[in-house]
């Protein structure tokens, strides 16, 4: 996994947040506080300006940029746990894309002290992992995140913000986990040829 | 949407550059977002930062002065400030007797301002202790969630530590005085209408004419369940009921009534009236009281109730001199 | 209409009982409506008595205390109080060095305040002086119209005035200082949305998204104009300017932004920036500055820049120690 | 002009008022601050109510009772206006209604400083009175101070609150005008046999 493959990723997943900002707002509206949107919009538009204004050269270096980007540009929920994602990334992409997620995973994980079905990004995070790990592809990963994001909509809240509505946030779709499927549907758009195992893509 | 702003993403920045003009006893780092006393550090102080989401104005930036906080951060609208505001903060407080972070218990404040602590002890020698208030009765607290919201308590708890802070006590002492405080008061709040995050141009949630949220939180996030409006006697009794149920209150306890941005002063004083009388039949005399907008909430309209219970010593530090835009008295 | 308020028709009383239990060091004449110094009368001080229509709080009854007001009256909303309020709070606030009236120049004030007047002096040897505030220059000043209306110059002038009592002057002086402080501060507002009177129950005006009045009143009366929403930067121009081009002000001012109630205090301060920017520029320098809601119109949303021009008596009064619920430094 | 034809006269004033508060209030609305049928319908109630607790029983009693009691409950620029009116009128009724109302009328000029075509009540006003003062029946004079009313409407208001919105005032009927215009209507209404020159009427 090289930085240009991963800066693709990232410009993609900025592209996606920015055209489906104002519905991440609408779904943070529903069960939160309406910036989840404006949040990760923010965030990822200054991740590509970063990552513009200083290529990094190595994949290690840039998924750092990101993650420090992230935390010191979001705030909120989302700066510190997509920046934790991210600079865990960091310290496991020279293993491959998919353990990098895994130990990126397991850094939000530790964050935000989020189990799965509490109506999180993990909900979407946790089933692409699992996909990658089982040598599954991109696009299936980002069928799980899918998947995951969808299964959110009846469960009750217990973390974040959300989980003050306690029943009322059951029948709203999570927007964390609707971010991070954004996040997975740009890796399998980008990244697609490259297997989750750690090998390189062949072009 | 209707503001008197320019643009929705300088919001922050230009209240910050109003809040410098207005006040030049503060000092404004328009960088970081940081608003600091204008003689930070104190020596021998315990620094106290706080800071969070901005829209809830006078709170944090408005309680900076002597006998308050010494720092606050600025996040956007309704979004906790980021860890380098609250390093920065710190680190600018800092007068060699520690700092204590006063944390509103919502996930991106704990985590932001715990990202902070690490950079800051990875860092520098600054002491830090953090503090979480959690306050609000319309959430349940359990184990499995993130526990209640940090609400009205926020206020008075700033303003009692302040004092202590200002006395030259130790760290150890302002925390432990700040967890006490935070133990003892109870809030709960109600919304008429919703508020419009300048970023989101359209107001957060839908409230139909004829009905009100009640266990509303202080970022638009929906409440607890909608019911009927009803006069504010019977509004009084609902905020007040679960604040009663969930704690013991004896005889002279601070009664806050806080004005969520869009409701009238000339109201607030008549739910005022309404939960003094319900104190008085549950004989909980009033020893002091704040009626407000001090957090608040953008433009919502509706009002919370925090009630905590005093002791002579609370009281002492209630009434020492303070000296913020937001609180001032006896200075 | 969404409003936290028992009956329409109680609304005054109710948050009359409001003040009176959050603030006892104030007394409130709840037959007369009227609010008090807890030590009125001061024996051998001016008398500093106003009042005006409910809706517009903290004025006036939030600003009475040592230092500001001795008493207030309070009518229905937005309808002047009737004479025999002024009477009694007259009578009640003579401490034997006279009393004096401060008026807002609106014809039901004037003309009530007036008949109060003619009573105190029919009935009793009170001295009674009248000075009428007339500084909004939305408002064209001519001898065949009842004039410009008062609006934010009362706030200050009740607050330096004040002070000037406090320091025992005689009744002659205090009323030349308040008819010097009405002369050299102007005002001028805009609203972004209308208010609702309780007994009406719906909004006074219509105000479409997207637009906005300027020169509006604190009593939900339209404005001089309508004009298409603008930013904080531009609105701030369309208030400074008219105020500039109607008085000469040099360095030195006090400058207000007065939030009219609906509008958040972070906006405030955003159009606080833009003010102070203004002036930087025309080269005067501010000398004292207030930001907040302390005189609103219920609920609109919106804002009034008041400049006063000042010099140091003016500043030392200023600065003299007040202590009421609405305003507070020094005590 | 006795004591009970007083009475019905206020009373039916107050029954119109009652009846058009929401008009009152609405005209106030446009060009004011939304309380005029307020003001005069709490004014109006408190009067009927002051005079059934202890019926005066002479005419000028009956007529100073109801303007100290307007003085008194309704504040704003109607209550010292219509206040004044009936207590003015209360030293002239001996001399029969028609003077009696011009008296009041002098006193609504004096103590408001208006001038007619200055868009208030004395456009309602003053067209009655001169029609009772030429000799013209109550319900001529009702019609005098309706068309006064609707004189109001192309004014520029110059006194009153209405005189803040300078060239916008035009266009709008004066709240005041039409609660007096009701005052006179009531008066055709309850006072009809009743001459204006001071006679008696003959019943
Ligand atoms: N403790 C947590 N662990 C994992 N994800 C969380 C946690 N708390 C919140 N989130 C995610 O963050 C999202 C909200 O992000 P955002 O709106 O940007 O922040 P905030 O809640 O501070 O306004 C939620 O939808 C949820 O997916
Ligand atoms: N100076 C004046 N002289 C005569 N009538 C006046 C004067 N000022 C106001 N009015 C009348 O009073 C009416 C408004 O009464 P009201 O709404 O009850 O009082 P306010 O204007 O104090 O709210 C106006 O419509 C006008 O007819
Ligand atoms: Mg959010
Ligand atoms: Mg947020
Ligand atoms: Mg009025
Ligand atoms: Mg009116």
């Amino acid at each position: 996994m090289n930085a240009a493959q991963l800066t693709a990723w990232l410009t993609r997943f900025a592209e996606l947040v920015h055209a489906q900002r104002d519905e991440l707002t609408a779904l943070d509206s529903a069960i939160g506080d309406a910036d989840h949107g404006s949040n990760m919009d923010r965030g990822m538009t200054e991740v590509v300006a970063a990552l513009a204004e200083a290529p990094p050269d190595d994949a290690a270096a840039l998924l750092k940029r990101t993650g420090t980007t992230l935390v010191s540009k979001v705030g909120g929920a989302s700066g510190p746990l997509y920046g934790t994602l991210f600079l865990r990334m960091a310290g496991a992409i020279g293993d491959g894309f998919a353990p990098a997620l895994r130990a990126g995973f397991e850094g939000v994980l530790a964050r935000g002290k989020a189990e799965p079905g509490d109506k999180t990004m993990v909900d979407a995070l946790g089933p692409a992992c699992d996909v990658l790990d089982a040598g599954g592809s991109l696009a299936e990963a980002a069928q799980a995140a899918a998947d995951g994001r969808d299964a959110t909509v009846p469960l009750v809240a217990r973390k974040g913000r959300a989980s003050y509505l306690g029943e009322r946030s059951a029948g709203h779709q999570d927007p964390g986990a609707t971010s991070t499927a954004l996040l997975l549907q740009a890796a399998a758009e980008t990244l697609g040829g490259v297997q989750g195992q750690g090998e390189e893509a062949t072009p | 949407m209707k503001k008197l702003i320019n643009d929705p993403a300088d919001v922050v920045a230009d209240a910050l550059r109003g809040m410098a003009a207005a006040h030049p006893r503060l000092r404004v780092d328009h960088e970081n977002r940081v608003v600091l006393r204008g003689d930070a550090p104190v020596r021998g102080k315990v620094g106290l930062v706080s800071g969070g989401g901005s829209g809830h104005e006078p709170m944090h930036g408005g309680f900076v002065g002597p006998g308050m906080l010494d720092a606050a951060c600025a996040g956007e609208v309704f979004t906790s400030p980021v860890p380098d505001q609250m390093v920065a903060a710190t680190q600018g407080v800092d007068g060699g007797a520690g700092v204590l972070h006063i944390v509103k218990n919502y996930t991106g404040d704990v985590m932001n301002f715990e990202m902070a602590a690490e950079l800051v002890a990875a860092e520098s020698g600054t002491e830090v202790v953090t503090v979480v208030v959690d306050d609000d009765v319309a959430v349940t607290d359990s184990l499995y969630t993130a526990g209640r919201r940090g609400v009205g308590t926020t206020v008075l708890l700033e303003k009692i530590v302040g004092a202590a802070a200002e006395e030259g006590r130790p760290l150890a002492e302002v925390a432990d005085l700040a967890r006490r405080v935070d133990d003892t008061g109870r809030s709960m709040g109600v919304a008429l209408t919703s508020c419009t995050v300048p970023a989101a141009g359209k107001p957060t949630f839908d409230l139909p004419e004829g009905e009100m949220e009640i266990g509303i939180g202080i970022h638009g996030e929906p409440g607890r369940r909608r019911v009927p409006l009803a006069p504010a006697r019977e509004v009084a009794q609902m905020l007040v009921e679960p604040i009663l149920a969930d704690r013991t209150f004896t005889d002279g306890v601070i009664c806050f009534v806080n004005g969520l941005g869009g409701t009238p002063l000339l109201e607030l004083y008549v739910v005022y009236a309404e939960v003094a009388a319900i104190l008085e039949k549950a004989g909980i005399g009033i020893a002091r009281s704040l009626v407000g907008p001090y957090m608040t909430s953008l433009e919502m309209a509706g009002c919370s109730v925090t009630l905590l219970q005093a002791d002579d010593e609370l009281l002492r530090l209630w009434d020492a001199p303070v000296d913020t835009p937001g609180l001032r008295w006896g200075a």
